[in-house]
Order: structure tokens, then sequence, then C-alpha cells
């Protein structure tokens, strides 16, 4: 055991268990599992990706290069950092190779988000963190504070002295001030991964990991979405290593990790320490850790020591330039200029690197300092302000002034930027997660590369789990040096979110399953349900597709039979449609027709109250995008009736057109969708049906002609009615508010039941339709056709002066006869059906060798209880002259014959239409 | 699934100082600025010749693009040049003499929804009337091919099946760029990096010099294959066109262990991925709705596609999200390119791939090379000409790119 | 006709599963408020909803305000009749605020959202009307069609409070 | 992730907001006397600058106006 009595915040009155890579384990609460393997002397825990080198923990907390494991249990997860896997009763843990495993069973967990707003968000509780936090609070902002660790405090030890008092007791009183502020929000194990524009934080919060079992109903992580009007980054600095040859051994480790694990969690990192540093931070490491009981030899190249702490170990002036390992590979000693030494622990410290991350997500420009030797914040930026280390303010008193918003003096330095000592270039490890030397950077500037983003994608480099915390500004610095330019001419490579690795649940959040995306529902879809009905997706909406019966054998009918039954039904006696998710729109005001006039390419203004005409619009540049009815309502008012998929769009393409370009016409458009529930009542006995729902009503032809409507009531709640059809069939589009719609559909399947009246769904619904020729946009359309395309020039106006679309139809390529127009094909065998979307081939027996011209694609095609055949709709290049003739329909290996025919292919005249 | 990555050849390309002149100025060092310059060398002996690049080498949207390869596209025209593209893929290799881990893994594109379904069986029968490999596949299929995706029907829009197109593929796209640059290089084209064009010299429908940060360049002829920047060059010129340049984010994992051995494309869950060489998940989704030049997008946009991705593979929930970035890609009103002349006699236009240009990077510079050496369209090029926006010939790839690939 | 033409609010059904969550977070359902959509320049002020004469009037945008009302008609109301385009569901207890919180992206702080505001905004992936009636205390209007979606959204965001 | 500050509404996050391109485009007094360029120009063609850009905006999850704002096409920053 390497832990030391009197060191450390563990709670070591209580024991936790847990296996690592199948051997049994102790620690403590408040262990990390890095922490409690190093407490017990396992120093390897991983192995490197590409060469297979042993590795161990490198650092102490998320800037760890090198200690990634995967968890087995409570649940698996792969390429975990052990320095941050908070220790629980039962973990179980393995080694891994660089890469991680999934999980073959799915997660349960739950994951969820939150949005918070503040005027002060501030990453980071450390010293300057807690009192930017406190400045704010005391101000009366509403402040967020943030910290990915499990406790506040950041990287102070609990050696330092704060205001004359113990930090960690500065550290509880100031939270303890901030908790009594209503609007401050503290958020420990929560870290902000991401900066976006006009304060934008994103931030993960580790709800349950720490706790087991984990508490039921509590998402195990949740992704904060702050909103904050100014964003402290006081997110401290990450030290960086001195690169020598054979760096990447277990047992080598940043100097103030092995100080933050000595005074965190009570571990000695090792028994006889080699402290190789250029800067006088590492010094506190040799320090404490001699104070600790360890034989420390401090190496430091610089002549004069610095201002820094004196204690129990030996400093001589000297250069590490390699190491030595024992069996298993974990460090046994060092090659130092002056001869080797054994130890069992090497600390490196080169200096520190701001972690400016969050700064540089939104784009703040770093500055290269010289004597630092490291990239800071170099500007400021609108609501962003940087403290404390991040700025590259390292002293503690420096950064508690920034943290009040104070400008402190800059301290004179003393330290020696030193990135690397002599040494075998190809052992010289910068990226040790993917195995990436110093020889591979001169490789890379050897092939002329001469930008760090182009290093980075040679070598590597910077590109693993830790993005280069440690070793990325050691690359840029190694490269300058190989090129002979300064280091500030080379830069960074690239910031980018997240700051540390998020699995991809918790972004799913709550979104999954069905929360995927909304269903929509009609205001019948109970019913819909208790018939068994099966449904269809269209856009978001759940729509009954068919509703099969109960089969033969105990089973239900399949697609097929149940719609050719359906189909019959509807044309022999009297169908009954949910249509209520057709999109309704209602157009108010004295100049509705004059801009419907523009909207669709046929007159509306001349429609009469009481009327209604179908209609078709198309974008500008003369393709169709909608059709449907309209409905005057009265002289200022028209309902229309766009799509399903239509309905939020096109209400859209007329709101932009009436306030972006006629703000001038005096028209409002009103979403009425889920008022008006819609049923087409359809077939030969419609007319029975819905005479006897409205006896007031003359429902004779010459009263209520087609395409006309008319309000009633049933029971005194109001009812339209509208002699439309999508069927060639008599019909009625009986509507009445959502409120009664499932009243109202009730009593039409009672009225209807002598007659035969057959509930039936989208599919029966495309094939009547398609048997008459009438086009589902979106299906028999594609963006790429025109009104004239689908043999509708009728519906488009010659006398308007203009509507939208009208100009692009005299294009060149609008006028061309091998445009593709819709027809319909009849297989000459009448039991084939095509597949829908079949290409179009001219007539042949045999397949010629590709390319092979095509004419076309089927976009519908169905079997057809009134034709007793198969039949399709196709798009079809120079279409409408070619009806007679016979093509050919490639489908799987075999070649279908088919005929070219008008679209409409049950009743043709329109006879049924009456009645 | 490689163990490790390949040696690179030892050495690249040169750092030239410009030169006062070229027969060609390439304009965008990009892949498809990159695989020109080196069919106009090896196609047509043309080696006097310059590509100016702003930044670093390929560090635009070739750096930054999901590397997916595929030819499975609508229409007559598309399928031709991508499928061109493709064969050339195929030989790439060989002809670079540079692993370019070029892995024909096959693709999926999902169909979630009946119209999804007919647009799939119209797109693979055009393609195998084309001669394009395409099969349609039902669920059991999928999932034969791919064992991680969700086929069964308790998800929000259950899989009704998939195109697949199995010669689609992925491969490194770095070394691709590279590939092209060492070859041009030592064809002794001079490939010029923090060299950005801010103007050019015009008389009557000529461009004679071309004005960069490191001097004015003179010029023979001019192939603008900027990409995201396209419009700001047209600017300089007062060439209108129909090109908008949008951010288009993508993202990878941590390295683990093969699980995904295809790539998988939805539309209608938003969402493609494949498994990288190294063992990353890569994964894009749509654009940014806005105009940007910004190289970033949204992050809510990043959310929903890692939605859409654990709806789909159950088990990537928790993998993690490791890197995300943005590119500027350049999107047309029919989601084709535009190709082919300019007003300006010696200036050929080469942009509007938008999400989709990385699969045609061998087959648009090697048609892009033989137009400029022959001053005429090539024939897979000639109907992406500008001029379609006229006379309203569009060839409207939506269906095929209405997710980024 | 045994059955008269009854009412049915998109919500039905579902007052079994609100009745088990805990008092923190309520989930009422409100069927059949009267709603209509009056047109034209509105003295209301942005961002509020207010109590007039028998109805109240909700800021929807410079030329949009929605009436509503439990008990008066659509005629009474006046304007475009559409009561059934939107249900309705109250949400109210210590944790109502926290709950809407994780999905609604405007900032919901009583000194901002305070009683009298509302917002047209999205809650999870459905637009909604929010009105504020009080401290954690809110009126959902939502598109009748997107009510089961929400109301699942809703239960679901509940789960940690359930105890 | 933008908040763009609806004029009606004031800021919201940018999910709710419509994307209309560039703004002040008219549509022609007359398009039947326009060339089939200058038409296609119109349908087609819009502004993509690189920097200042005056577009517009629909609010459209919430009072669903729109509005014309400026807006840096390389920075993402309004001018407000
Ligand atoms: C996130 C993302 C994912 C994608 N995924 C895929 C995919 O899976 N499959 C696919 O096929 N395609 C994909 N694409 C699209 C593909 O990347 C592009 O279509 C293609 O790379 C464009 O061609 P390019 O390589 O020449 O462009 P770029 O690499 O962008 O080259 C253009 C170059 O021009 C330079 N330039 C611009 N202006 C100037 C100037 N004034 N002076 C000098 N130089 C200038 C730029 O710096 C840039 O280097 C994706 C794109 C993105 C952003
Ligand atoms: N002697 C030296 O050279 C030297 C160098 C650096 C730092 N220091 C000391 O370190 C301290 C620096 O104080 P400070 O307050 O600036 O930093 P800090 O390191 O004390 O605190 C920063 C905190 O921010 C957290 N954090 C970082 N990124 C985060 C993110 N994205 N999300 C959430 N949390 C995040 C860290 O885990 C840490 O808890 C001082 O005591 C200083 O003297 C000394
Ligand atoms: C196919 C592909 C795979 C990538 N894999 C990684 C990776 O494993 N690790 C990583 O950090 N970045 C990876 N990147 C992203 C790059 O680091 C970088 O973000 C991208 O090239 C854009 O450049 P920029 O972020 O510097 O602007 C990958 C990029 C692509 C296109
Ligand atoms: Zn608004």
């Amino acid at each position: 055991m390497t832990r030391v009595d009197g060191y450390g915040r563990v709670d070591r009155t209580r024991t936790l268990r847990f296996t690592f890579d199948g051997v049994s384990y102790t620690g403590h609460p408040g262990d990390t599992l890095a922490s409690a393997l190093l407490a017990h002397g396992v120093r390897t825990i991983a192995r490197s990706v590409k060469q297979d080198r042993p590795r161990g923990v490198t650092a102490v907390w998320s800037e760890d290069p090198t200690g990634l494991v995967q968890v087995e249990e409570p649940f698996p997860e792969p390429m975990l950092l052990a320095t941050t896997i908070e220790l629980v009763d039962g973990l179980v843990a393995s080694s891994i190779g660089g890469r991680g495993r999934l999980a073959e069973v799915p997660d349960t967990a739950r994951y969820d988000r939150r949005y918070a707003h503040c005027e002060t968000l501030v990453v980071g509780a450390g010293p300057a963190g807690l009192l930017a936090a406190r400045t704010a609070a005391r101000r009366g902002d509403r402040v967020v504070l943030v910290d990915d660790r499990p406790a506040a405090g950041g990287s102070l030890t609990g050696t330092e002295r704060i205001c004359g008092r113990d930090a960690l007791d500065f550290v509880a009183d100031t939270l303890a001030e901030l908790r009594a502020h209503p609007d401050v929000r503290i958020l420990l194990r929560t870290t902000a991964f991401g900066h976006y524009d006009d304060g934008f934080v994103l931030a993960l919060e580790r709800r349950t990991d720490h706790l087991a079992p984990a508490p039921q109903g509590l998402s195990r992580q949740r992704v904060w979405r702050i909103r904050a009007g100014h964003v402290v980054v006081a997110t401290g600095a990450h030290e960086r290593p001195i690169v020598v040859a054979d760096n990447d051994r277990p047992g080598i480790m940043l100097a103030a990790s092995a100080r933050d694990l000595l005074h965190r969690y009570g571990v000695l990192a090792g028994r006889r320490v080699v402290v190789f540093t250029s800067d006088d931070a590492a010094y506190d490491a040799a320090a404490d850790l001699a104070g600790a009981g360890a034989e420390v030899t401090l190496l430091d190249p610089r002549p004069v020591r610095g201002d820094s702490r004196s204690g129990d170990y030996r400093r001589s002036r000297g250069l590490v330039l390699g190491t030595g390992a024992g069996p298993d590979g974990a460090i046994s000693h060092v090659f130092t200029d002056q001869g080797e030494l054994p130890c069992d622990l090497l600390l490196l410290s080169g200096g520190w690197n701001p972690t400016s991350h969050l700064f540089s997500h939104v784009r703040g420009a770093l500055r290269y300092d010289a004597e630092l030797g490291a990239f800071r914040p170099g500007e400021a930026l609108a609501g962003v302000t940087v403290v404390g280390a991040a700025n590259g303010t390292f002293d503690l008193a420096g950064c508690l002034a920034e943290g009040r918003g104070e400008t402190p003096e800059p301290l004179p330095r003393t330290n020696l930027v030193l990135w690397r000592t002599d040494g075998d270039p190809a052992r010289q490890y910068v990226d040790l997660q993917r195995d990436s030397t110093v020889a591979d950077i001169a490789r890379a500037t050897g092939a002329g590369l001469r930008s760090v983003e182009h290093v980075k994608r040679y070598t590597t480099i910077g590109t693993a789990h830790d993005q280069g915390k440690t070793s990325g500004v050691l690359a840029s610095a190694i490269t300058a040096e190989l090129l002979g330019v300064p280091i500030e001419s080379l830069g960074t490579t690239t910031f980018r979110p997240p700051y540390t690795p998020i699995a991809f649940a918790a972004l799913a959040g709550r979104e999954r399953g069905q929360l995927f995306d909304p269903v929509r529902t009609t205001a019948l879809h109970a019913w819909h349900v208790a018939r068994g009905a099966v449904f269809e997706d269209v856009g978001q909406w759940k729509r009954a597709r068919y509703y099969p019966l109960p089969g033969e054998a105990g089973g239900t009918e399949d697609m097929d039979t149940a719609v050719l039954r359906e189909c019959a039904a509807v044309r022999r006696d009297v169908g009954i449609l949910d249509g209520s998710t057709l999109g309704k729109i209602e157009v108010r005001g004295p100049d509705a027709g004059a801009f419907l006039d523009m909207i669709y390419t046929n007159l509306m203004s001349s429609l009469r109250p009481g009327r209604v005409r179908y209609g078709v619009m198309c974008g500008l540049d003369g393709m169709v995008i909608d059709d449907g009815t309209v409905l005057r309502l009265d002289d200022e008012g028209f309902l229309v009736y766009t799509t399903t998929g239509g309905a939020a769009p096109i209400l859209d393409h007329m709101e932009e057109w009436l306030q972006t370009e006629w703000p001038h016409l005096r028209v409002t458009l009103t979403s009425v969708t889920e008022q008006w529930a819609t049923f087409p009542v359809v077939g030969p006995r419609s007319r029975d049906v819905v005479g006897a729902l409205a006896p007031h009503v003359d429902v004779s032809a010459a009263a209520f002609p087609f395409m006309t409507w008319q309000d009633t009531e049933v029971d005194g709640v109001p009812v339209r009615l509208a002699r439309i059809s999508f069927s060639g069939e008599l019909a009625w589009e009986v509507s009445v508010d959502g409120w009664h719609a499932p009243a109202l559909w009730r009593r039409l399947i009672a009225l209807g039941e002598p007659y035969g009246i057959t509930p039936y769904g989208t599919e029966t619904m495309h094939v009547l339709r398609a048997e008459k020729g009438y086009p589902i946009i979106g299906q028999d359309t594609d963006g790429t056709v025109s009104p004239q395309d689908l043999g509708m020039s009728w519906a488009v106006s010659t006398k308007k002066v203009d509507f939208i679309g009208k100009r692009s139809f005299a294009r060149a390529e609008n006028r061309n006869p091998l445009r593709k127009q819709l027809v319909g094909l009849l297989p000459l065998d009448p039991t084939v059906k095509l597949p829908e979307g079949s290409q179009i081939i001219e007539q042949t027996a045999e397949l010629p060798p590709p390319p092979v011209p095509m004419l076309g694609h089927v976009t519908s095609s169905y079997r057809s209880a009134a034709l007793g055949r198969t039949f399709a709709l196709a798009l079809v290049k120079g279409g409408h002259a070619r009806i007679g003739e016979r093509l050919t329909v490639p489908v799987g290996g075999d070649l279908v014959p088919v005929e070219v025919t008008g679209s409409v292919l049950v009743d043709p005249e329109g006879t049924r239409r009456d009645g | 699934m490689a163990e490790n990555l390949p040696e690179h050849p030892d050495f690249l390309w040169r750092t030239p100082e410009p030169r006062r002149s070229y027969d060609v100025v390439v304009v965008g060092g990009g892949g498809h600025g990159l695989a020109t310059a080196h069919y106009l060398a090896k196609n047509h002996g043309i080696t006097n010749v310059a590509v100016l690049e702003k930044g670093w080498l390929a560090g635009g949207n070739m750096a930054r693009n999901t590397t997916l390869i595929r030819s499975n596209y609508l229409w007559d025209e598309s399928a031709a040049i991508y499928e061109h593209a493709l064969k050339l893929w195929e030989g790439l290799e060989e002809d670079l003499g540079y692993p370019i881990l070029f892995s024909q893994r096959g693709v999926l594109n999902l169909a979630h929804t009946e119209q999804d379904v007919r647009d799939s069986v119209r797109r693979v029968e055009a393609n195998r009337l084309n001669g394009i490999d395409a099969e349609w596949l039902s669920p059991d299929e999928v999932a034969k091919i791919c064992p991680i995706v969700n086929v069964s029907g308790d998800i929000r829009y259950p899989v009704h099946g998939a195109t697949y197109q199995p010669r689609a593929g992925i491969a490194k796209h770095d070394y691709v760029a590279w590939g092209f640059a060492r070859r041009a290089d030592e064809a002794g084209i001079d490939l010029i990096q923090d060299c950005e064009v801010v103007g050019f010299e015009t008389d009557g429908d000529l461009v004679t010099r071309v004005r960069t940060t490191r001097g004015d360049i003179a010029c023979g002829t001019v192939a603008l294959c900027a990409a995201g920047h396209t419009s700001v060059l047209l600017d300089m010129l007062g060439v209108p066109a129909p090109l908008q340049s949008h951010p288009l984010q993508a993202l990878v994992s941590e390295l683990l262990e093969p699980v995904h051995p295809t790539i998988v494309m939805s539309n209608a869950v938003h969402v493609y991925v494949s498994q990288a060489h190294k063992g990353e998940l890569v994964m894009g989704a749509g654009v940014d709705s806005y105009n940007g030049y910004g190289q970033r997008g949204a992050f809510h946009i990043i959310e929903r596609q890692m939605a859409a991705a654990v709806e789909l593979f159950p088990m990537f929930a928790r993998a993690h999200l490791l890197r995300t970035w943005g590119g500027i890609v350049d999107v047309t009103p029919d989601a084709s390119p535009i190709v082919g002349h300019t007003p300006y006699a010696n200036v050929y236009l080469n942009s509007g791939w938008g999400t989709g240009g990385f699969k045609a990077t061998p087959g648009i510079g090697w048609c892009l090379a033989d137009t400029v050496a022959h001053g005429r369209p090539h024939p897979y090029v000639a109907p992406f000409a500008l001029d379609r926006f006229t006379t309203g010939a569009l060839v409207d790839e939506h269906g095929a790119a209405a997710v980024a690939h | 006709m045994a059955e008269t033409l009854t009412r049915t609010g998109a919500l039905d059904g579902w007052a079994a599963r609100f009745a088990e969550l805990p008092d923190s977070v309520a989930l009422l359902a409100e069927p059949f408020h009267t709603m209509t959509s009056v047109r034209g320049e509105t003295t209301l002020r942005p961002n509020t909803w207010v109590e007039e004469d028998g109805f109240d009037a909700v800021w929807l945008g410079p030329d949009e305000v929605l009436r509503t009302s439990p008990f008066r008609s659509a005629a009474e109301l006046g304007g475009t009749d559409v009561s059934a385009q939107r249900t309705t569901i109250r949400l109210r207890g210590a944790h109502a605020r926290d709950l809407l919180e994780t999905g609604c992206a405007i900032d919901l702080h009583p000194r901002v959202f305070g009683a009298g505001s509302a917002a047209v905004t999205l809650l999870g992936q459905a637009n909604v009307i929010l009105l504020c009636l009080g401290e954690n205390d809110y009126r959902i209007l939502v598109r009748s069609s997107f009510a089961a979606y929400l109301a699942e959204w809703l239960l679901d965001a509940a789960t940690e409070y359930r105890g | 992730m933008q908040l763009i500050e609806c004029p009606y509404c004031g800021p919201r996050e940018e999910v709710e907001f419509h994307y209309g391109g560039q703004a002040g485009v008219a549509y022609p007094a007359d398009p039947a006397a326009l060339t089939d360029e200058e038409w296609g120009r119109f349908v087609f063609v819009r502004a993509n600058p690189k920097g200042r850009f005056e577009e517009r905006w629909s609010h459209a999850a919430g009072c669903r106006r729109w509005f014309t704002a400026v807006r840096d096409t390389a920075t993402y920053r309004f001018s407000r």
C-alpha cells in the first residue's frame, strides 16, 4: 500500500470493493479508480494503441493521456479515464489497448437536459472561479458555477493559505456563502464542454455514477444548456511534461499530479522519486512528497533555483535524458546527464498550458507568451472573461485578484522553457495515447510539411481522447524547433468541442424511442387503435393505413386483401376516411381573393361563397408544391385545404409571400388544421348516410351540387358538408370541430351501418384516387413536375396576369415535349403489380447493356378492385403523346410489358360523381 | 480494419515561392484543385501550373468531410460523373502510389417511410440501368450486412429496408489530398500555400492576372476550385451564381473496436455513420439552415444527430463524442454542382458540390483538367453548366442529397 | 340515436396517469376552453396575457391575440374559432418550473417570466403557448395533435420527482 | 447556437427561427417582361457574401413574423 496516513480527503473509515483486470481490490469513498489502483501499487493499467506498450497514469484528472480503461460493471462503458472514475462499491473495470468495446446490451440509464439562464456563468471552482462567482453573487447576479470535479477548490491542495486561513476552509466558507444566495446554482461533477455564440455553454453533469446503487428516477447524466450574460472561464491550467526518451512508461507523471494524488487521495505514487523540472511549481511536489516519506531527487537545468519551497529533497542541476524499466515495463531508473538514478516515480514538469479551450471555442485568439512557454488568451472577447491560471496567471494571489475582477501585477518569471532533452527521437513520446514521437514530427517536417495542422494529421498528435491537453503545445514547439521558426508563427491546432468526451446517449437525452420525434394523432386515434388499424407514418402523423379484419385461422387480413375489400366497399356502398390530417388554413381579409390568385395557378377570387374549387400551387420555378380544395366561406374568407405534409410548409410559404412581398394586402392566415376534423364519406350510398345525418339538408344532386358546401347542425353542433370527391364517387366531406369529432364519427358509422359503411385507410384512399388519375403531391411528383406535366393545364389560369411560378412555364425546358408527364400504365399481364419506383424503358425483349435510356418511373401502383386488375401511374418522357404505346418495365430479372394509357382508368366519363 | 496506419512517403511537396506567371492557375488547394493539377500533368502534360491555397493545403472541406464515396445517384447526369469518379477511386491507390485506405465496404441508405421505399426502389432501378451496382434490401437483409442497426419495429421510424451499393466506400481524406499533391509536385506543379486570391485583373472577357496576398500572378487559364468560398471569388469577377454557403458539421467518437462493417445513411432520421480505419465512428448530419463562413455550426444539430444515432444503433449509447467540427459547403438550388464556362473565356468554374463532393474528387479533377486542356466542358460536366438555371434543365438530386454525404 | 354528440378532449383518458404524479408536478388537462384568434393591432404588451371581460387575452404576435375562456362561446369572443386547435394543460407544484426547464429554452425565472407572462415557444419538440399564472403555476396550450406527445413528454420529464 | 432577437418577442433560441436568405430581393414588377436569364437570376441567385449580410428570418415557432436582420456570415454576429 502506498497510502500515507494523515494525507488525503478520502473517507478511510469506509471500504469499497472493486475489481480490475479480474483482481479484487479495495478503496475508499473519495477515491478514483486511478488513486485506488495506485494505492495498491498497480502502475500499469492500459496498453498503447499502436505499439502495445504498457501505460500507467500520467496525470491525475481529465488531461491524462494514458490511463484509459473499460468499465464493465455497473454497466459497460468504453474508454473512460481511470483518473475520473469515482470509485463505487462493485465497480468492475479492465485495461484496454487504446480502443474501447461497446456493450452488447442496451443502455437503460436515463439522460436528460435542462436549461439555465444566468447573468454570470463561472466555469471552474478553483480559487479564481470561486471568487469570481462570489463577486457576481454579491453584485446580485444570477450565477451558475460549474466544476468538473466532485469537490470545489480546483487545484488547491490544502497546503495553501487564503486570507490568512486554510485554503480549504476558505473554499468551504465561500461555497456556503454562495449556497445561501437563492439565485446561485452550484453544479459539481459538471463539465462545461462546449462554448457557443451569445453566452451559450453546454455542460454535462454526472449525477449518479458516484452513487451505488444509482437512485431510481434520476437521470444518469444531464446536459445543461446554459445561457449566460457573461462567461467567466476559470478553468485553471494543465501542467505539461518535458519530453525525454522513453517518457511513456508507467511511473512517469506530471509533478502536480503526484502532489494532487498525495493531498487529495493520500496516495504516495512512489518511494524513490525523481523530479525533473525547469519551473518552480514542481518544487512543491518535491517538498510535499519528501515530507510524506519519499526519497526525492530534483533535477533542474537552471543554474539557480527560483523562489520555491525548500524541503527534504536533494536538488541538483541536471537533465533527465531517458528512463529504464523493470520487468513489468514500469520505470525503474532514469538516465541523467550525470548518470543513472534508480527510482519508481519520475515527475516531469515543463510548465503550464492555460486551459483556455472554452475561450478558444468562441474563437478567442491565443497569443504565445515566450516567458511562460505557453499560449494564453490574447484578446478580449465581449461577454467572456478568462481568469486565474486559465489566463496564464499562475500565482495564487494573482488568481484570487483576477477572480475579484482586479488585474494583478505580473510576477517576474524564473522558469526556463524547455520542451525536451537530447535523446533518441523515436523514443521521445509527444502524444502518449497515439504513440507519436519526436521522430514522427521530424518525418512530417522532413516530408515538407510546414503547418501544425499538417503535422497533427500526419502524426495524429492531439487527436486522441485527451485532444492534446498536455501534448498539443509540445507538438507546436517541437515542430517549430525542427523547422527553425518561432513557435508563435505556427500557433496551435484548433480547439473544438467537446472539452472532454461525452456519451452519445447523454446528448440524445430523452429524445429516444417514441419521444425521438413527436407522434401526431387525430382526434380519432383511439378509435383507429380500437378498430385494429395498421398505421402509416406520414411526416409526424400516424395515419390509419387500413383496417384488417380477422381472417381465417385466427389471423388478420393482409394489406392487399383488406385494401381490395375496402376499395370495393367504397365503390359499391359507402366508406369513411379520417382525413383530419389535411392542412387547413383560414385565409381572411378584403384582399384574400387577390392573394390566393397569386398563390394558386388557377383563379380563386372568382369563387363564390358556398363553392369549392380545386387548386394547384407552384414554387417560383413553376413546379407543383401542393394541391387541394378551397372553400369560399364568405366575401372575405376562404378555407384552404393543403396536403397533410403541406400543412406547415404551405402556411409558411403563404406567410412569407404575404409578409415579405405583399405586406400591403389586407389578409390574415390562421391555421385551423386541428380545429376541423374532416371525414370523407364516399360511395354510392353516401347520400343516404349524409342525408340521415343532416335530415334538414337537401342532399339531392340538384340542391347540393358537386363542389359546393353547406353548413348545418347536428344535435346543435355545427357541421360542414362539402361535396368534394377524391375518388370519383359521390362523396361528401363532413367537417366538425375536433371536440365533437369522435362522436360525429361514431354517429356516421352508426348511421352508415344499414348501408354497409366501411372505414378505410390511406392505402385505399390512394388506390381510389389513382384509379381516377388524381396525383398525390410528393408521390406522383418529386419537385420536378409542373401542372402541365400532370395533365392539369386546365388548372393553370391563362387569364391571370401573374401568379407564383407562371413566368417559369415559358422557359425552354418547360416547353420541351420530352418532359415527363403523368400517364397510366397497364401491365399486359393484369396480375402483375409493378413495384412503385420501377423505371420504364422502351419496349424490348432483352435488356440492352448499360447505360439503358430511361423514360420515367412508376409513381403509384395498385391492385384495383374496380378494374379487376393491376394498374399504375407513371411519369413518362413525352408520356401524353405515347398513350397506346407499349413500354417495358424491368422488375427484378424480369421485363414486364406495359401499355401506356390515360391516367383516368375508372369512370373516365365521370358518371359516378353525382351518384 | 487496418491496425496501424501506413507509413507515409518520405516526401510530399515543396514549398515554392510563387512565380510571376503560369499557364494555369488553380484557385483552391482542396481535393478538387489538387486532383485537377494532377490530371493536368498526367493526362495532358500541362505542368506550368500553380495551385493557390489561402491556408494550409487541403485544409478546407477536404480536411473535414466524412469521406463517403458512392455513385448511386438518381439522374443519369449525376450517375455518369460519380461513377466515373468511383472507377477512378478503384485504381487511385496505384495511380498515386500512396496508400489512401480506400475501403469498399458498401453503403446502406435506409428507408423509413413508404415514400422512402418508393424513392429507394426508383434509385436502385435507375442505378442498375446505368450499370451501377445497386440492390434493394429488406430489413432482415439490412441486419445481415450491418447487424448493429436496429431493424425492429419498436422505434419511432422503423427501418423498412435500404438501398445497398456494395462498391461504395470510404478513404482516408488527408492521404488522398496528399497523394494528389505529391504527384502534382513531382510533375513540377507549384503548390503555393498561405496565398489567398484577393482579386482579378481583367481585359475584356479574359482574366489576365490573379491578385494574391503573395503578389500578382499572370495566368493563361484559371480554374476556380474554392468550394465554400466560390461566391467570394465570383463576386470579385462580378459573376452571379446560385450558390449559398452553409456550415456543415461532422464528428467522431474515440477509437472503438470494429463494430460497424459498412456505411449507413438515413435521410429520415438524419444521420450517417461509418467507422474509420483507426476505429473512430465518423458521423455527419445536415447543414445549418443559415449562410455561414465560420467553419462551425450549432450544437443542436449535433444533439439531434446523436439522438438519431442512438435510435438506429442502440449500441452507440455509451460511445463518446470526441470532437466536432464544421466545414463550409456551397449549396445549389438543385443539389447538383455547377461546373464549366463562366462569362470569362479563360475562367472555369467548379463549385456547388455542397455536401457531397469528396466522392467526386478524382472524377472532377479528371474532367476539369480535360475541360481546361481543351477549352470546352468535358461531356460528363456539360449538364452541370450554369445556364441550366436559365433554361430550367435542373438536375434535381435532392432525393440523393437530403443528408450530407 | 342513442348517443348525443358529446365532446371529447384531446387528453381524455390521461387523467389516471396524471393522477399518479406527486403534487410537486401536478398535471391537469383543462379541456374545452373556447379560443379565438383575433387579428389586428393590439394594445396588449408583447409576451403577456391579461384577464379581460370574461376571457383571457394572450399576446401571440404584433397583430394576433388569442382569446380564451372556459365558459364563453366563440361567437361571444369574436374572431376565428380555434377552440379545438389547441388543448390546455395545467402544470403546477413546487417543481413546475424545474420540469419546464428540462425542455423550454426561454428564461422562466419569476423576475423574467412571472405571473401574466406569455410566450409562444417550444417545449420539448412541441410548439406551445406558455402562460404563467403565478409562481410555479403554468398553463400550456398545445396543438391537439401534439397533445398526446406532450403529455407523454411531461410525464417522462416528471420521472425524477416521483420519489 | 445563436440567440436571435425577434423584434416582437425578444431574444429567442436559433431553433425557433426559420432562415429566409437574402433580404430585399423584390419580386419583379412584370415577370413576363424578363428574359429567361433575368428570371432565372431572380428565382435562383441570391447574394452569398462573406461578412455583412442583410437577411430575412421568420420567428417560425413564435410570433411567426418575418423580419430583416443584419448578420456577419463570418462571425455569425448580429448587428444590434
Ligand atoms: C462536414 C462535411 C462532411 C462531408 N462529407 C462528405 C462525404 O461524406 N462525402 C462526400 O463526397 N463529400 C462530403 N463533403 C463535401 C466535400 O468535402 C466537398 O464537396 C469537397 O471537399 C469540395 O471540394 P474541395 O475538396 O476542393 O474543397 P475544399 O477542400 O474546401 O477546397 C477549397 C479550397 O479553396 C481554398 N480557397 C478558398 N478561397 C480561396 C482564395 N480566395 N484563394 C485561395 N484559396 C482559396 C480553401 O481554403 C480550400 O482549401 C463533406 C463536407 C463537409 C464540410
Ligand atoms: N505554480 C504554478 O506555476 C502554478 C501553475 C498553475 C496553477 N497554479 C495554481 O493553481 C491554482 C489556479 O487556480 P484557478 O482557480 O485558476 O484554477 P484551478 O486549477 O484551481 O481550478 C480550475 C477548476 O476548473 C475545473 N475545470 C477545468 N475545466 C473545466 C470545464 N471545462 N468544466 C468544468 N470545470 C472545469 C478544474 O477541474 C478545476 O477544478 C492556483 O492555486 C495557482 O497558484 C500554480
Ligand atoms: C474522417 C475523419 C476522421 C477524423 N478522426 C479524428 C480523430 O480520430 N480524432 C480527432 O481528434 N479528430 C479527428 N478528425 C477531425 C480533425 O481533428 C479536425 O477536427 C478536422 O479535420 C477539421 O479541422 P479543424 O477542427 O482543425 O478545423 C477527423 C476528421 C475526419 C474528416
Ligand atoms: Zn417573435
